[in-house]
């Protein structure tokens, strides 16, 4: 049997627009040093590091050596792993199999983005096929407006639907001290909002973050004397399914039906609405919010709106989604996914403050990035069998 | 202690110049089902996948989206590193060591002829203190040679050497790109690069893809009775600024092989080691890799060449397969390393074979100036 | 249809290029320093008082001790060559276009060294610890090249 | 080097950098290029196990993990299974530039296939377009062997 792991503590810098006071170093040092300080561990406790971003976003090569000075990896084993918007989460699955693999005891899982330092859109447009995909791709945009207009073509959805989407995320970050946009907006504002892509508009979409997140994971037995109440990976899941934007099926998101799947049944999970107390899900923009759940199988295709209206996502619903206020709040995508799984463990440590959910056992957290990819964390209280 | 983990297979490319009928897909598939076939395992039976690859080189962010069709992955966990295939291949070993799969399939892919290394090595840089100065990998690297070279009293011809050595050895190894018959003196007389580096001091830069598999040893035994044993891997990084460090020593891979060898339980490795593959990217840093690795004395490495030890014949054969001087496929190159000593404990290296190697390590090297190491110490 | 249009097929290439504009940010420390050498032609390292490194760059953080950096502290201006290059290939990368000599400095009172490019010497003049001086330009912007090479120390 | 005040931190500006590629296109997209080029034919490929027509041709198979080989022509007409209009103007990496906006983008199944093929989309009459439209490839009349040699397609009449 495997190597029992648990996230034992995190740290994220306050999340902004722009960091002009900090390069990215600086800024990997100072959510590396709050991780360290939530956990009183030091630099000295720590046996492995992991970091990631995408290369083009800050225009640097090699970021696992280049970050040496604020990762702490002086001296230490150092990994740089990266999937696009999905590197968050999958740091944090290789954070898991690198403890549970009885070579690391406590291990520092590192993902950074300033999104400030480059055009995102132009700089996401680069991870598409160079011959093929990229000349008339648009970024992150494009592919989520496609997507948002064949699930309200299926489903006869509509953008007030979506909408209510971020009217939840927004009004949760408000309790969240770390998240970049911390204002409420109503159904009208983003309704009104400025055209982007048809049908998405500016406050249907995420923004563009500078931010840092680090977790440390550790081996049961080590775990334990970190923290009174740690986070126990229950299990993780994931799927990049495409190379050509082409080939992707735009109704739902196969990727995430697929790892859920495999995900719930690896832990015993037969009713995730009723099972799984908490979801901090990447939910770039508001669509995702209504069909992901879906596929998430909280309900059956097409009826994440009801899901929605009927106030089951929100805190104080049946199951919450994105206390922190997800990723329409705050979207250092570097950080991203592993600010999902942070906030996850927070959930369950009952570390979470103003945005605590009460009671929870179980929490999941999810990545997307790439081409229609989907990455799944579970994280719980209890140990695994 | 760690359960054992195998390696069943393994696959390359020719490394060629300019791979320029085939995209990154074609590389990795045609890298992928030599490994399968190797490995006599189907692609159904393997249960995740980990890619290398560098988003720089490929000029693409998430260059891995480009093989995920061609790597097997559909429907299956899969992940990246982004580095050498070295460090890919130590991430894949843990997600069986932690009990979550049985078979990993590591695949490198990369295209130097598609970019411009100058351009491509400066990105290495920090922006704002050194990338203005125009520095690339040759730049660095001499600045590393010429301060290794006059600590210790390195001298040019034995660093010569190491080109003639490996340029040969790579005749013997049909997928080295470049087989040279060289002397000493070819290569003194070479176009000067960057002092004292010369243009047979250095790599090529090359294509190709490389594929491993690995096993949890339960599931290797249905598949071959020649697996070929991780005894232990280490990695370890330097601090960045190349001022921070003294670049004749290498720390990194000292404290790399310390970690590997400890697992291995190897307490003198210039005895109990029969072959070497390491990241010879320039002839200086052969020298300067096998000190590190503990084959021979600080500042030693010289010698050691001069000897005659490095050699197919000598006591500890060093890069039979012609290293990086012959064939550098940068984030490809570590993998090739560990393939190459698969080949060489199996008996299957054909014209480049060592008699009975039993026990072999594998050397790959992120980031400036040899910044971060990972050594394996395979085993019969 | 025939297996052959595969090797009758001509191999094409795709020209292109990557140029997303990046905006560094430089963050407080560096900006410090790159700004007292703009305005005071002073050179500041940072010091650890854990372990009495001095770093130049400066950093914020020790990345040995992995704790604050202490005091601002100045060094040099001149220093010690470590090790250096002559470059002798062309990129439209280096400075001005001209093949650069690097050098790897230690200024006094640093215990690290700083990569920078060395002029007004012959390369076969240059020698490991040799004196080094630094050569400002004019006007200076708060760039890394308001240090515009160093050069040896003529006494 | 450009300032922000108090206190002064500065920004470094890559300029006008940039990295050039010659992405290989390999025999299989050369192929489709060649039959686009000379003939303003439409190529794809046909799996030999599930029997899906993938379009642009490629290799492998992703969920067969099957080598292909059997080229066939496919239709430059096809249904519009998913579009977007572009209204935000971005930064176009291949140029550095601001990209033209607003423009329309869309994925096709094109006639005798079973995936999408990505490509922009005519816009002058919004109204007309619509998930399930009909659309027809419009060639360019110098064509040089890239996805441009498609101007775009449009709703066909």
């Amino acid at each position: 049997m495997a190597n029992r792991v648990a996230i034992v503590g995190s740290g994220q810098t306050h999340h902004r627009t722009r960091r002009l006071d900090v390069n990215g170093v600086e800024l990997i040092y100072e959510a590396t040093q709050r991780a360290l300080e939530d956990t009183g561990l030091t630099m000295k406790d720590i046996d492995g590091v992991i970091i990631g971003n995408m290369d083009h976003f800050e225009g640097i090569n090699y970021v696992d050596c280049w970050s040496i000075d604020g990762s702490g990896g002086w001296g230490k084993p150092t990994l740089k792993l990266t999937t696009g918007g999905t590197t968050g989460s999958t740091l944090a699955i290789a954070g898991y199999h690198m403890v549970a693999s009885g070579l690391f005891d406590r291990l520092l899982v590192i993902g950074w983005e300033k999104n400030s330092e480059s055009d995102t859109t132009a700089a996401i447009t680069t991870a598409f096929d160079p011959v093929w995909d990229r000349s008339v791709f648009a970024g992150a945009i494009s592919g989520l407006a496609v997507e948002a207009s064949v699930y309200m073509h299926t489903y006869g959805a509509t953008e007030r639907d979506a909408a209510r989407v971020t009217v939840r995320d927004r009004r949760h970050a408000c309790l969240n001290p770390f998240a970049h946009l911390r204002k409420e907006v109503t159904l009208e504002e983003v309704l009104s909002s400025p055209p982007l892509a048809d049908p998405l508009k500016l406050l249907d979409m995420c923004p563009r973050t500078d931010g840092a997140c680090a977790v440390i994971f550790a081996s049961e037995g080590v775990a334990e004397r970190i923290c009174p109440r740690p986070a126990w990976i229950l299990g993780t899941a994931n799927r990049h399914l495409y190379t050509y934007l082409g080939d992707a099926d735009y109704v739902g998101l196969k990727s995430l039906r697929h790892a859920s799947r495999e995900l719930y049944e690896k832990v015993g999970i037969r009713e995730p609405l009723k099972e799984i107390d908490v979801m901090e899900l990447y939910l770039p923009y508001s669509f995702a919010g209504l069909s992901w759940i879906e596929e998430l199988g909280l309900c059956p295709p097409g009826e994440g709106p009801r899901l929605l209206w009927d106030g089951v996502t929100d805190l104080g619903g049946e199951l919450p989604i994105n206390p922190s206020g997800g990723v329409i709040s705050c979207n250092p995508i570097g950080a991203t996914g592993l600010i999902r799984c942070a906030e996850a463990a927070l959930q369950v440590m009952g570390k979470a403050g103003e945005r605590q959910v009460p009671d929870v056992h179980v929490a999941l957290s999810s990545g997307f990035g790439g081409c229609w990819w989907s990455d799944l964390v579970m994280v719980g209280s209890t140990k695994p069998a | 202690m760690m359960d054992r983990i195998a390696i069943i297979g393994v696959g390359q490319t020719r490394q060629e110049r300019n791979k320029v009928h085939e995209t990154f897909a074609d590389m990795v598939f045609e890298a992928v089902q030599q490994a399968l076939e190797h490995a006599r395992i189907g692609i159904r039976e393997i249960d995740n996948v980990v890619t290398a690859s560098n988003d720089f080189w490929d000029g693409r962010t998430i260059s891995s989206m480009a093989v995920n069709d061609a790597c097997g992955s559909y429907d299956k966990n899969i992940s990246t590193v982004e580095g050498d295939g070295t460090f890919a291949a130590f991430y894949g070993m843990t997600r069986i060591l932690s009990g979550a799969y049985d078979t990993t399939l590591v695949v490198a892919h990369c295209k130097g002829s598609e970019s411009d290394a100058k351009h491509i090595t400066n990105a290495m840089f920090d922006p704002v203190y050194l990338r203005p100065l125009g520095l690339d990998n040759i730049s660095t690297a001499a600045m590393q040679a010429n301060r290794y070279m006059t600590r210790y009293g390195i001298t040019e011809e034995q660093c010569a050497l190491v080109s003639v050595k490996n340029h040969e050895n790579a005749y013997r190894n049909p997928n080295a790109h470049l087989p040279m018959r060289l002397t000493v003196e070819d290569v003194l007389r070479s176009r000067l690069l960057a002092d004292p580096i010369k243009l047979l001091d250095a790599s090529p830069v090359s294509d190709g893809a490389c594929a491993l598999i690995l096993a949890r040893e339960s599931a290797a035994a249905r598949y071959t009775d020649r697996p070929v044993w991780v005894r232990g891997v280490g990695y370890a990084a330097d601090p960045y600024h190349l001022g921070d460090r003294d670049l004749a020593d290498c720390d990194a891979l000292v404290a790399a092989a310390k970690r590997a060898y400890g697992m291995a339980g190897i307490a003198d490795p210039a005895e109990e080691i029969d072959l070497v593959e390491l990241y010879d990217a320039f002839s200086y840093q052969e020298l300067l890799w096998t000190e590190g690795l503990g084959l021979c004395g600080r500042g030693e490495g010289g010698k050691l060449a001069a000897s005659g030890a490095t050699r197919t014949d000598g006591s500890i054969p060093v890069n039979p397969s012609g290293g990086l001087l012959s064939a550098h496929t940068v984030t490809v190159a570590g993998l090739v390393r560990i393939a190459e000593a698969v080949l060489q404990i199996r008996g299957e290296a054909d014209q480049r074979q060592v008699p009975a190697v039993r026990t072999a390590v594998a050397h790959g090297v992120n980031g400036p100036c040899g910044q971060s190491h990972c050594v394996w110490v395979l085993g019969a | 249809m025939a297996y052959d249009w595969l090797q009758d097929t001509e191999p094409m290439v795709y020209e292109s290029r990557i140029q997303v504009p990046y905006s560094w940010s430089v963050g407080d420390t560096g900006s410090r320093f790159l700004t007292e050498i703009r305005d005071h032609k002073r050179i500041l390292g940072k010091r650890c008082e854990a372990c009495e490194s001095v770093y130049v760059p400066p950093r914020k953080m020790c990345p040995r001790c992995f704790v604050d950096t202490g005091p601002w502290v100045e060094v040099g201006p001149s220093g010690t060559l470590v090790a250096f290059t002559r470059v002798r290939y062309a990129s439209e990368l280096h400075p001005g276009h001209v093949p650069p000599t690097y050098g790897i400095i230690r200024l006094d009172g640093s215990t690290t060294g700083l990569v920078h490019l060395l002029g007004e010497v012959e390369p076969n003049a240059l020698r490991p610890e040799m004196r080094l001086e630094p050569v400002f330009r004019e006007p200076r912007t708060g760039h890394i090249l308001d240090i515009a090479y160093f050069r040896p120390t003529h006494r | 080097m450009t300032q922000t005040s108090e206190p002064e931190r500065l920004v470094m500006h890559s300029g006008d950098a940039q990295q050039p590629f010659r992405y290989a296109v390999g025999r299989y997209g050369s192929r489709f290029f060649m039959a686009l080029r000379d003939e303003k034919r439409l190529l794809g490929i046909r799996c030999p196990r599930c029997r899906k027509v993938y379009v642009p041709p490629r290799q492998v198979c992703g969920p067969c993990f099957e080598r292909m080989e059997e080229l066939v022509e496919v239709a430059s007409t096809g249904t519009l299974v998913a579009y977007t209009i572009l209204r935000f103007s971005f930064l176009d990496p291949e140029t550095g530039k601001q990209k033209p906006v607003p423009y329309g983008y869309g994925f096709i199944q094109l006639d005798g296939s079973d995936n999408a093929f990505q490509h922009f989309i005519e816009i002058r009459d919004e109204a007309r377009i619509h998930i399930g439209a009909r659309m027809r490839a419009v060639f360019r009349d110098t064509r040089r062997g890239t996805l441009g040699d498609i101007r775009h397609f449009e709703v066909l009449a």
